[in-house]
């Protein structure tokens, strides 16, 4: 199975052979490592590559994958070479349709303010919506210049992580 | 002693009150808001009992529903934790009148504690430093007079401010007239109002407070101070004891001064003198803070003693039952304060479910934690959901545990501070104890963290797991091994099979 | 210090010496068996290798290829454990040969304490009292004779016995003549046999063991004493510190015999002294455990003293750094071990998969556990799982903190002695501190042992989740509520329509 | 949903009604229990009965049920009538068997010694085969007398817990 892998800046390209038993050989860049693997659960791994032991947690299981490893905690995108293919097409359509945004509640909330009205223009750097969580406020901003399309929330609405809350074109 | 303790509070503390109160041999009585159902400590209760919806005005701060409950469990005292009604006289004077025992102060002492007037009096009258200043509206030609008595650098204030904003630092004394007009405006065109006032102006000072207790008799102790000026946002995030810059005359002094200042308002129960700690060792005091710490652990760990259980024995009649030469500190403590905030987002608060949730243990490591798998943090409360403490013989064997401790935890689904609190665990100034209340923001504005150093790892690991995963989806391809279910003479067999023989 | 070391042991200890390396900055190299393969120490070690099937003589007794494995990795230093090649003078030769620091004492002292007549020969030298008696083979003139020096009880034994059989405990001076009659026949007729000896018999002894450090300059210092009277099958169950039996006066006596033993035999690095004490507190030494004891941790909780790391400190040549005076011990602290053993049916070893595993944590608890939920418990080694340990002020506090930590202490998938040990920490005679080494039989054969509380609950709970378990089963009817997964909001509009409003 | 519980020497009729919202109502011999009930995960559950709380632990999940609560544990016979009846019939045909007795490993462990062969006569008590697990050998008896019929292991071998070893009639 070949990959391209994005992580920060670095790509890198990846063959996994199906493994012999407990042993997975990846190609990554060229470089094959033999990795010795035994799944401890869903989520955990422990790998053993040339002596050395990593105990690897799966945080987070849809790619961009979120993986933890000796305290560290990295962002790996993984893609089939056709999804590599469909997201380059996709970036240039979002990108066509410049600076179509969408404000989403980055974790469970309550709408405290509305800073813009529906056909409001806003700049880089505008307050679009203020909302509350464990006592404190957040200042949700606008990316980009556009003018306010949709509003999904009213003011004092509770909503959950995720939930989109302005779109802006 | 009591029977039956209710808890008027939630999360970690709710939870470590009735650890206390279990061993003790008492029964536990815990509220809940609708949030709150799933919590931990609503388990390990004995008693659970809803007090309404989720914000905390609905529930937790109650007091009517909550002494509906105490009623109606037949407890015998409430313990307040810290925050909510923790500090709240009429609270504390309702539990009195509905013939319940709050554990913590009076409510006189509750009073005089919450008024910055009557604290700094109170410091007056027994000889405490307090910030040089004042708080009274001051005419221009009074300043002036002031600021030679205090000396510099001082701080103009707009007496309507805050946030900063109609707030001068001057250094030298040729400032002072420009500053004066300057906070004036400021304050005029903020606040409507141009009356200011002036204060000591500390650089840089350190945060050092001073556990007290003392019983209903008066006998009152100190067991030496907390270090803690790593805050961010005034919310403290890394405490520790003792403070690596504390020396023992200095601590006998602010212990001291902390025991007056408690005998001065009449405390009983547990109790917190805070103080600023300037360059040259001189220590102001700024208020009592009139319940447990949150960083209470850290003296638990240094001295042996609980202090919740002597809140509950204190409160129930009995001595402290040892005097001050008997307390003996040993070895270091630290605490990281595990918060659901993203570091990456301006510590944006970061509630919602915990999917992964793996906390460290090692000997000296004690988690007060109030989560689990499982569980949705709500949004309506403090972001705190662990206090990970590291205790060693020294302060190098406590930050050694606690960097390894911070490393082992696990937190997946929510965003917490731990990769944050492992960086200051290294941070060269921290490691050499030095610190003041400036020292996270300044932290902050370093860019350099180093590289990360098992990059390639976790590509390796993200493509044998896709892998599996693929493989999952497709169950009619070749099952692939490794698992860790299924009997161990399979595991064996097959292990032996791959390997060469030795 | 040592860049690397290589722990040539698996399970808990292996994991405790992990983590005293990781706190050290030292790099560690695990070796593990074909069973080993999922232990999570394997995944805590920054390397690990195989060494072998897994039946031990295969894997973790066979030197050739531990010390190939500690080459190949480049380990500087071997810290044996316990058990397996902790007292194995062979091996420890074989590391020193090999240009390895063993992380013990020499290959001599561990051949000094390894043998029985070295030891008592040692013992007489030092001037440490052993129990009286002889082990040579006796004449019957010579046994009378010596029965009086020793005085009764006393106990005749077959040179050549084991089990009980060919030995006879005679308590008055009449009885003598036929037990050595007996004694002898016994012995002849079991072992073909009839050399016999005598040895003073200690009517329900107490086990009691002394902590020493020595550096390789020969500091020699006590770390106070261990009581582990608690035994089955001779095996410990239940250790703490201090003992409730000694006094001061004791302590001192039986650390300065150990010390004296410790000089006697040069010994460098943790070792352990075991004496058996008797009701009037005369003390008889046993033997050296010339390693770290399985039960170290009660030492460490009360001294605050790290003993792996000493361990590793003084194996790399730096000396203890505090004198005998400077040794403070505080508070008590207990270890409960918790092995994979089914007390309903004669504590049978119980191996299999660990299907849950909730591990208590509180103020004072530290636990040292080598498994986790999913794990496999081999069949191959011993069946100890976790060591928990409890530190209070003084022993009711310890007691009560051990008792909740254990009624928290949640495995299932296996059997285990934590309902057993739960008993055994609300015993009468153990909560008093009155126990000796027949405790645990004695205890045993109590048929009473309280009613459930909780028998309704259980049903009830059982069958809400029958009744769940078949409503999933049939995923057309309703849905059912009730569960953490899904939205706050969702269980908050719930909750709040179920209740009637306040 | 009725069920007959069984739990120790005690039988309880229970009756689990539909529950609503996060109650359900149980009646245990007549007497009907309210018990607010939060599954915490699939073998955990926080119940509320009448302000008491209880931690429960489903620690077997298939009938008999083993249940911690409280540091307690107990094994819960649960049957529905059917299976009531069914169980009646088969312990009828058991014991009408009278003696068959199946022999199987307590836990995974290795065939030390065979103390019988096949057509043997065996008392009760009389030692059948010896196992070993964790360096410890355990003998395992004849609850009654019989004749050994199948041997099912060798000396040597390493079996599963629930191994079948000896049958005897």
């Amino acid at each position: 199975m070949k990959y391209i892998a994005e992580i920060g800046e670095h790509e890198y390209l990846i063959d996994v052979a199906e493994p012999e038993g407990s042993i997975f050989r990846v190609t990554m860049d060229g470089v094959t490592w033999e990795v010795d693997y035994l799944r401890i659960s869903d989520r955990c791994y422990s790998l053993l590559v040339d002596g050395t032991s990593y105990e690897v947690d799966i945080i987070k299981s849809v790619s961009p994958y979120t993986v933890g490893v000796r305290g560290e905690v990295h962002d790996v995108e993984l893609l089939t070479e056709r999804e590599k293919r469909r997201k380059a097409i996709t970036g240039q359509v979002a990108a066509g349709r410049e600076g179509r945004q969408v404000i989403a509640a980055p974790m469970p909330s309550k709408v405290v303010r509305l800073l813009v009205g529906v056909g409001d223009q806003v700049n880089a750097g505008d307050g679009v919506i203020v909302v509350e969580a464990m006592k404190m406020e957040n200042e949700l901003r606008s990316a980009g210049p556009g003018t306010v399309r949709e509003i999904k929330v009213k003011e004092g609405e509770a909503v959950g992580g995720g939930h989109l809350l302005v779109v802006i074109e | 002693m009591f029977r039956k303790i209710l808890i008027a509070n939630r999360g970690e503390i709710a939870l470590r009150v009735i650890r206390a109160c279990r061993e003790m041999g008492i029964g536990t009585v815990a509220i809940y808001s609708d949030a709150d159902r799933s919590a931990l400590y609503v388990r390990k209760a004995d008693e659970a009992y809803h007090v309404g919806p989720s914000p905390s005005a609905e529930s937790y701060l109650r007091v009517d529903r909550i002494l509906d409950v105490a009623r109606q469990s037949e407890a015998e005292a409430i313990h307040p934790g810290y925050g909510f009604l923790a500090e709240n006289p009429t609270f504390a004077e309702a539990c009195e009148q509905a013939g319940l025992v709050f554990i913590g102060p009076s409510s006189e002492t509750l009073s005089l504690c919450g008024s910055k007037t009557a604290s700094r009096r109170l410091a007056k009258q027994v000889g405490v430093p307090t910030v040089p200043g004042t708080d009274q509206n001051l005419r221009d030609e009074e300043i002036l007079q002031r600021a030679q008595e205090i000396g510099f650098p001082l701080l103009i204030k707009a007496a309507a401010g805050g946030g900063g904003k109609g707030m001068r630092i001057v250094g030298e004394e040729v400032e002072l007239q420009s500053a004066i007009r300057a906070a004036r405006s400021e304050g005029l065109s903020s606040f409507g109002d141009d009356a200011i006032f002036v204060e000591k102006y500390l650089t840089r000072p350190r945060h050092i407070e001073m556990q007290i207790l003392a019983d209903a008799a008066g006998n009152t102790v100190y067991l030496g101070e907390r270090e803690c000026s790593l805050q961010r946002r005034h919310q403290k995030v890394v405490e520790e004891a003792p403070s690596p810059f504390m020396t023992p005359d200095l601590r006998r002094q602010m212990g001291e001064a902390a025991v007056a200042l408690a005998k001065g308002c009449r405390y009983q129960n547990a109790g917190t003198a805070e103080f600023l700690v300037d360059a040259d060792r001189n220590f102001y005091f700024l208020e009592i803070n009139a319940r447990l710490q949150v960083e209470h652990p850290v003296t638990e760990l240094t001295t042996g003693i609980d202090l919740v259980k002597s809140q509950i024995r204190i409160a129930g009649g009995e001595s402290l039952g040892f005097r001050q030469e008997e307390i003996q500190r040993r070895g270091h403590a630290i605490e990281c304060r595990i918060y659901a905030e993203d570091p990456t987002n301006r510590f944006a608060p970061f509630p919602g479910k915990i999917t992964l949730y793996r906390p460290p243990g090692a000997p000296g490591i004690r988690d007060d934690s109030g989560v689990y798998e499982g569980f949705e943090v709500p949004m309506y409360y403090d972001p705190l959901i662990s206090k990970l403490v590291a205790w060693g013989k020294d302060r190098p064997e406590a930050l050694s545990r606690m960097r390894q401790a911070l490393q082992d935890y696990l937190i997946a689904g929510i965003k917490t501070t731990v990769s944050f609190l492992c960086e200051v665990m290294s941070d060269p100034r921290f490691v050499a104890g030095d610190m003041d209340t400036t020292f996270i923001d300044t932290f902050l504005q370093q860019e350099d963290r180093g590289e990360p150093r098992h990059r390639d790892v976790a590509v390796v690991a993200a493509a044998i797991h896709a892998y599996l995963t693929e493989r999952e989806r497709k169950p009619a391809a070749t099952p692939v091994s490794g698992g860790v279910a299924g009997s161990e003479w399979r595991l064996a067999a097959r292990q032996q099979g791959l390997r060469r023989g030795w």
